[in-house]
């Protein structure tokens, strides 16, 4: 599923798309700056699949996602973010299904006149992403399968942006 | 598991995720609950009193999230009026 | 001039490199997760040059540097960054020459096991390279050129890092 | 301009950068400066002295950073031992 939305059918705004298939992470980011020349910084993270979990070695993880739900959940925090920050653009491809070690799991992007809205307005989505979006990783090791417990520290993460942001600098 | 109340039973779709969904075995159903049940948290109470696996799936319901028509909300949220009701772990995606 | 910093044969640690062309982003990144299946997170930042400058329009950037000098600097502050955070691999990619609006000045990317690092290592190295390499950006305008001016909002995001890292949580 | 102190002088190796560069007119240059001139101030006082290109450079001295060998250094560094000597405005890279 994907979700371009267009304010006043200027520059895409957001991009949201939830696939089964690998993420093209250079294809998606050149959307996001493509046609336009007054963003001055664009910052990216992507999730890896890494190949242990807590220090066992794993074979694959298994994503699991409420269609529905988490694009509109991604949606409303995407705009959240526009909200908080001067964005110029902002990005979140996400994959479900069975992703090998080493694939990418998670993609967001974020564009800004300045470093500082593209950055925090990353993190932010990245922290929402893991506490609040409905996903669920299921790991499928040698003995098995398990589900990756949520963790108390993105909670913490995530508890920081119930506060104000604490600076809105105009720094590129 | 019965309540006191009177009125009809309401139709719900209720949808379960993760583990929760393994647990029950299945990862959607209909459900008629009756109509005492107002809650979110009742309507997990209720559904653990229906066999074994739901006991299971929903043995701690403090660490069961959920969503009414796809928002999340609490577990005293009331349910009147849900169309889809999804039962789910804390989510680990990103 | 490149480097490319292995530690004990292991895999790139560092790669610094600064040039007049331009950025191949997805085959630099590409290098920072090579034969690698421990790294979680990657972020990277790209600084792209934009149409204007305090509003009014630009034909280019001229940036100058201080060849020897910025390399250098950039090596101490990506080894300051491993020395922070629990980095994988770090990537500084910096052009000098004519630089026309839309065309990417920048590129920094971290890899770490967990996002936080990676986010907190790219701030920082993004933060000291607009504040201490030695790299001057001139506007070209149609009425002339002019030296961009330092800001004081980079100077106060640099001055962050000189106390410690406020978090070094375990969050991917 | 010179100073009292006696001693030889010493060949240094001196870069200009950006506006300074434009302002003095030249990207490099050996100078002998006279052994009395200890720090990167007096330097780039004496500088100043030589002639108007060099006085409009060096109009600001408090702006203008210095490098030596390659690292910077503050305005009260001893330029003894020094190599390659570097003046330049704030940066602006990234």
């Amino acid at each position: 599923m994907s979700v371009h939305s267009r304010a006043g059918g200027g520059p895409v705004r957001a991009i949201i798309r939830l696939q089964r298939e690998p993420i093209a992470i250079a294809a998606e980011v050149a959307k996001l700056v493509a046609a336009r020349n007054d963003i001055g910084a664009v910052v990216t993270f992507t999730g890896i699949c890494r190949a242990d979990e807590n220090g066992a070695p794993i074979a694959a993880l298994n994503l699991e996602h409420y269609s529905g739900m988490a694009e509109a959940e991604i949606a409303r925090h995407v705009e959240e973010a526009y909200a908080r920050w001067p964005l110029l653009g902002a990005l979140v491809t996400h994959r479900y299904g069975r992703i090998k070690p080493g694939e990418d799991i998670v993609l967001v992007a974020t564009a800004s006149s300045h470093r500082q809205a593209a950055f925090a307005a990353a993190e932010f989505l990245m922290d929402y992403l893991k506490t609040r979006a409905p996903f669920w990783k299921q790991v499928e090791a040698a003995d098995g399968t398990t589900w990756v417990e949520a963790k108390s520290v993105d909670d913490a993460a995530a508890e920081r942006w119930t506060a104000p942001p604490p600076r809105r600098g105009a720094a590129k | 598991m019965t309540t006191g109340s009177a009125g009809p039973t309401k139709k719900i779709k209720v949808r379960y995720f993760a583990w929760v969904r393994e647990r029950v075995g299945k990862a959607e159903e209909e459900i008629e609950a009756p109509a005492g049940i107002a809650t979110i948290a009742e309507l997990m109470a209720w559904l653990a009193g229906r066999g074994e696996a739901y006991a299971y799936a929903f043995e701690n319901p403090k660490v069961i999230r959920a969503a009414i028509d796809r928002n999340h909300v609490r577990a005293e949220a009331r349910i009147e009026g849900a169309g889809e009701i999804a039962f789910f772990p804390p989510m680990t995606g990103g």
